[in-house]
């Protein structure tokens, strides 16, 4: 399985790859780039990964979900390189036969993936600068704009 | 002292470093000769003590041992890679 | 504003109807015309409604959005009429500036469309019969096949 | 008991069957003359006394006026609509 693209994300093709007739109800979640008061001028995000990491963790995920709720379906893919604001950087669709099942196998891979899928945002400023971000959303080191080697 | 003892077997890690962390190092990754048996919290000191601008790199940061999350006390192996994780932002 | 429609519901006109740069997270939830094996050949469902109070609830339900999760915005369409197996019958997309409030805000609207809003269903099944559903999900009661007068 | 008493004032109320209901009584709507002042129980106790087939509407069904969900003993005026309503099954 590859969960990583450089393209822009297809949310159709996702919700094609979880279609089944004994699902009821389908829950996507969506993670774009924001540019709201707080992110002081961002204009994009860049994603780098451990990539090796990400495929396996994420592979890691899905098993566990199909062990806490059978029956649920789930695809997702999580974008890399710069990313504008608007943009979904991650989109994960769980189909299942009840809607309670579908909100929380979605819900459980997105808190997973913030907590364990190796990826990382640095955000680009209209100023010409670059922020990495910290896990609570904001950034805590201000480094120069340089490109990153990763 | 492990690290310090010539007389014991020696391993090579592969140390990978991302994001920040690649920054601060000005790499992506780096072979570590450490003395076995080690942990990755050995491996984290060899790097912080010997590689120009990882003294940056927190005492304890997030790791992986071949693609897994793992403790520092995790034990590294001859030829494991051992990833400095900066704190996970995706999503 | 019309919820309401007899066409099949287009996620991407509703996505770009909350599409905003201060939303970061963005949850959907799409209800599907299910047949697996609780459902004894269901071939469609039928979905009729009380159309003008239907519009009047969602747009109560959709106001009470704005009161607890402010800043969230939400777009929702639900389907009537004869709907395939695997088409959805309603759509909700909630977003908002961080995804707690998404699913949050998402999940709501559904809870609440399940309880108050005056829909009803009639399975269709391969035998030619239909069935009135019940709101536990399972049909309570068994009808001629003629149509329904509403 | 009011229903009975020939001296009061008597209203129109616009009475809505929805699904099963129109089923039932097989029709969509029906204009029912209740003495004032009544409760929407006091309409759904008429229609189901008067109406063919209705009698198989619940006694006590979820109901609403004027586009909105009430209780049975909320009350009613002249020219409200009052829609008996199978239990929900949307979404």
């Amino acid at each position: 399985m590859t969960y990583l693209t450089r393209s822009p994300i297809s949310l159709d093709a996702l919700l094609a790859e979880v279609a089944s007739p004994e699902c009821g109800g389908t829950c996507v979640f969506l993670g774009t780039v924001r540019s709201g008061p707080e992110e002081h001028g961002v204009t994009a995000i860049e994603y780098s990964a451990y990539e090796e990491m990400v495929e396996e963790e994420l592979g890691r995920i899905v098993a566990e979900l199909g062990e806490r709720w059978s029956g649920a379906r789930v695809s997702l893919r999580h974008r890399l390189g710069v990313i504008g604001v608007g943009e979904a950087s991650i989109a994960i669709v769980a189909a299942a036969g009840h809607r309670a099942q579908a909100f929380e196998a979605c819900r459980y891979v997105i808190e997973e993936v913030k907590r364990r899928v190796p990826v990382w945002k640095r955000e680009l400023r209209a100023d010409g600068t670059a922020v990495w971000v910290d896990p609570s959303g904001r950034p805590s080191v201000r480094l120069s704009d340089r490109p990153t080697h990763v | 002292m492990r690290l310090t003892s010539p007389s014991e077997l020696s391993g090579t890690i592969r140390v990978r470093f991302f994001a920040r962390y690649a920054e601060l190092v000005g790499r992506t990754e780096a072979a570590v000769a450490v003395p076995l048996p080690a942990t990755v919290g050995d491996v984290v000191r060899r790097v912080r003590a010997q590689l120009p601008g990882a003294h940056d790199i927190p005492e304890r940061p997030l790791a992986a041992v071949n693609l897994r999350h793992v403790k520092l006390d995790a034990s590294v192996r001859d030829g494991d890679e051992v990833a400095l994780l900066p704190p996970i932002a995706g999503g």
